[in-house]
C-alpha cells in the first residue's frame, strides 16, 4: 500500500478526512435541494445543528473560513455547493484560500495557463 | 459489429455550460477555449456516432460519500440531470441506451472489472458540459449516451493504470457487439487544476502538454504514474486524466490526431481538447 | 499486526432469525440446525475476535437496481438495520470500525478492486442474522464489524475466481495491518437453494457437500465453476456460495476444521455451518 | 462472454429481465417502509399506478400470479417484499410457483434435504 505524499497547502481528501468531516460534508451536500438551500439561509447555526456539525465546523462555516473546513474534514465538491449558497465562485473561493484579492488570483492563473509561475 | 470512431477529450468545467447559457462565447475571456470545438462539431455532424461513451466524474449530485463507487456505469435509456447548487442550468434529459450497457457491463464483470451498475442516475456538468458543447443547440436527443462514472474526489481513487485497463475492456467490449454502430468514446474533464487549499489555483502548463502528448503516443506513460504523482504535478483534481486515460485504453487500432487545442485557464483549470480518429 | 484466526460459515435465512423471536430453537424443526451453534459460540467465547470481517449479500434493504455495486464495504462505525418489509424484528445497530476498515478499502482499491466504499449503509438480515446466531443475547457491540456485500441478485454478477481473489486482497491487507487485533471472517449465506420459477425448492445436498468438503481443501475447484454452473447445480441462490469464496480466499495459513454442521431444509434453503481456524 | 445457460423453471434475473422489471421492482423495493405498504394495501392499482407498472405487471400484482411477476421482469427480492405484504412466507411462494400444496412443497424440501429426489 502507498500512502498519499503530502503536498503544501493541499488536503487530501481521504479516509480519514472522510470520517471527520462526514456531518460537514453531508449538511453540504444537502444543499443541492433548493428548500434546503432556503432553510440554511434561514437559520444557518440551526441548520448545522440538525446535521450534527461540531463546533469547529459549524464556526467554519459561519465565518467562510474555507481553509478551517478543509481542515475540518470538507470535501472541496461539497464545499462548492456551500459556495453557491454565498454567491460565490470557484475564483473567489481560490481568493479566499490563498489571501489573495479576486485579481491577484486570476493574474495568477492567466501567467501559470501561458507557463510562467 | 460495433466500431470505435473516435475518442473526443473535453473539458466539463461547469464555467463552461454558464458562458453557453449567458452567450459569452465570443467575449475575450471564452474566445480561445470556445474557437477549438467548430472542427470537433463540424466532425461529429460529418461522422455521427449513434452511441457517446462518456467517462466523466460525478461531482456531488447522485454519489455521495454514504455510498461512493470506485467505477460506476448507467444502463438505463434516460439519464436526468438536477439542480447542482451553484446556478448551472439543467439541460434535456440526455439520451440512453441499453443493449450494448448492458453487453458491455456483463463484459467488465466477467473480466473482473466491479462495476457499480446503475437502472437509474442522475448525471452532473461532468456528462451535461460536454453534451452541451458539442451540441450547442442541444440537438442531441438522438445520441444515445452511456456514462461511465469514475471516482476523483475521495481517496483511495482507483490507480491511473487501472483506468487505461478499464478502457482497454471497454474497447473489446464494444468490438464484440454485434449491431453495426459507431461509437464515439468522450474523455471528460482535467486537465491540471486544483480547487482547493493554499495551493489552489495551480495549473502546471508544461504537464498538461506532456499528457496530451502522451496520450496519443503512450498512455503507458501517463498510467505509469501513481495518484500522488498526478496530484503533484497536475493539481488535486488533476486526477481528473484518468477519464482520459479510460478513453484511450479502449482505443488500440490506428489513431490520427484530427484536431487539438490547449488553452488555460478558464475559471480555475486548463482545458484540453483533443479529436482522435480510431480506425483498424 | 493483525491476525486471522479463524473463519465461519453460517446461513443467514431470516427464518432464522424470526425463530430466535421466537424462542423456536428447542422445537423439533429448528433444533437440527440450533445444535451446530454452541461449539462455535464457545470458541468466539473462548477466542474473542476484535474484529468481524462479515462477506454478504444485501436482499434488497440498502442496495437497490439502481445503483448496484458489484463489492460495496462499510468503513463506517456504526450499521444500522431496518425494516425489510416482511416482518423480521430489527436489533441493535451492529457496532462498525474506521481505521481497518479504510485500510482494507485502500489496499483493495489500490491493488485494482473496485469496491463501493461506504460511509453510511443499513445492513439487512444477511448480516444481523449471523451476529443473532452467534450472539444469541445480542451482546455483540463490542464486536467491531465491517461488512462486505457481494453482489448475488443480478446477473452479471462476480464470477466465484474473483471472490475468492477478492478474499485473497482482504487477507493481505488484514495481516499487514499494524494493530494487534483478532480478526474472524464470517462467510454467510448459502447453500443450496431457489426461491424463484418453477424450480423453487431446489436443493441439493451432493453439491452441499462437495462444497463444504472443496471449501477446505481445494477452494479453487468451487472457485473454477461458472455462475451458470453454480446455479445449474446450487440453485438459483446457491449463488450465496460467493461469500464462502471471499472468506475462505483471506485464509492462506494452516486450517484446522474444528466444527462442521449440515442441515437441509431451513425454510427453502440448506444451511452449511463451519469453523476453520487459521493460524501460522 | 459467457452467457447464462437457460435452466429450466429458472429466470435468470439479467440485464434484460431487469429493464422490463425496474418499474415492479421500484414499487416492490419502496413496500420495505410501512407507510408504503399501508397506502399499497389501500388501493393496490393506485398505487401500482403511481409507479408505472404496465398492465401486465399489474395484473400479475392483483392475481397474486408469482411466475407472471416473474415473467415481467420481477426479482425474487422484491418479490420477498410483496409475498410480506400478503403475509406470505418463502414455502408459500413456492408452493404457488411449483403448483403444489405449501404441505407437499415442505415435503419436498425434506426430501432433497436429504439427498432425495
Ligand atoms: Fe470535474
Ligand atoms: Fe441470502
Amino acid at each position: 500500500m502507498c500512502p498519499l505524499t503530502p503536498v503544501e497547502g493541499t488536503y487530501h481528501f481521504d479516509g480519514k478526512m472522510s470520517n471527520k468531516g462526514y456531518a460537514l460534508n453531508k449538511m453540504c451536500y444537502s444543499l443541492n435541494a433548493a428548500e434546503c438551500r432556503e432553510e440554511f439561509s434561514k437559520d444557518e447555526k440551526a441548520y448545522c445543528e440538525k446535521f450534527g456539525l461540531n463546533e469547529a465546523q459549524t464556526a467554519a462555516i459561519l465565518n467562510r473560513d474555507i481553509i478551517g473546513l478543509l481542515e475540518a474534514g470538507g470535501s472541496i465538491y461539497y464545499l462548492a455547493k456551500f459556495a453557491g449558497q454565498l454567491k460565490l465562485n470557484m475564483q473567489d473561493i481560490g481568493a479566499i484560500q490563498t489571501g489573495m484579492t479576486v485579481e491577484e488570483f486570476k493574474a495568477m492563473l492567466v501567467q501559470r495557463g501561458q507557463g510562467n509561475g | 459489429m460495433a466500431k470505435i470512431t473516435a475518442g473526443i477529450t473535453t473539458s466539463h468545467i461547469p464555467a463552461i455550460g454558464v458562458a453557453m447559457d449567458n452567450n459569452l462565447e465570443e467575449t475575450p475571456y471564452f474566445k480561445p477555449f470556445f474557437d477549438g470545438y467548430p472542427p470537433v462539431r463540424q466532425w461529429l455532424h460529418d461522422n455521427p456516432p449513434d452511441v457517446v461513451v462518456l467517462f466523466y466524474n460525478d461531482h456531488g449530485l447522485e454519489f455521495f460519500l454514504d455510498r461512493k463507487p470506485t467505477f460506476a456505469m448507467g444502463v438505463a435509456d434516460k439519464y436526468e440531470n438536477a439542480d447542482e447548487g451553484w446556478g448551472i442550468a439543467t439541460i434535456p434529459p440526455i439520451t440512453g441506451e441499453t443493449e450494448l450497457s448492458w453487453h458491455i457491463a456483463t463484459h467488465l464483470i466477467e473480466n473482473d472489472f466491479d462495476m457499480t451498475v446503475c437502472q437509474e442516475m442522475k448525471v452532473d456538468h461532468g456528462c451535461t458540459v460536454p453534451m452541451s458543447v458539442m451540441w450547442p443547440d442541444k440537438n442531441y436527443s438522438h445520441i444515445k449516451v452511456i456514462p461511465v462514472a469514475i471516482n476523483c474526489e475521495r481517496h483511495p481513487m482507483p490507480n491511473p493504470s487501472r483506468c487505461l485497463a478499464l478502457g482497454k475492456e471497454f474497447g473489446k467490449a464494444i468490438e464484440s457487439f454485434d449491431q453495426d454502430l459507431n461509437v464515439v468514446l468522450f474523455g471528460t474533464g482535467g486537465m491540471s487544476h486544483q480547487l482547493d487549499g493554499q495551493r489552489a489555483g495551480f495549473i502546471s502548463r508544461e504537464f498538461d502538454l506532456w499528457c496530451m502528448d502522451k496520450l496519443i503516443t503512450d498512455p503507458q506513460a501517463i498510467a505509469d504514474l501513481s495518484i500522488s504523482e498526478i496530484i503533484q504535478r497536475g493539481g488535486a483534481q488533476g486526477v481528473e486524466i484518468n477519464m482520459w486515460l479510460a478513453m484511450r485504453g479502449a482505443m488500440h487500432g490506428n489513431l490520427k490526431l484530427l484536431h487539438s487545442n490547449y488553452y488555460a485557464p478558464i475559471s480555475n483549470t486548463a482545458t484540453g481538447l483533443q479529436l482522435i480518429e480510431h480506425s483498424h
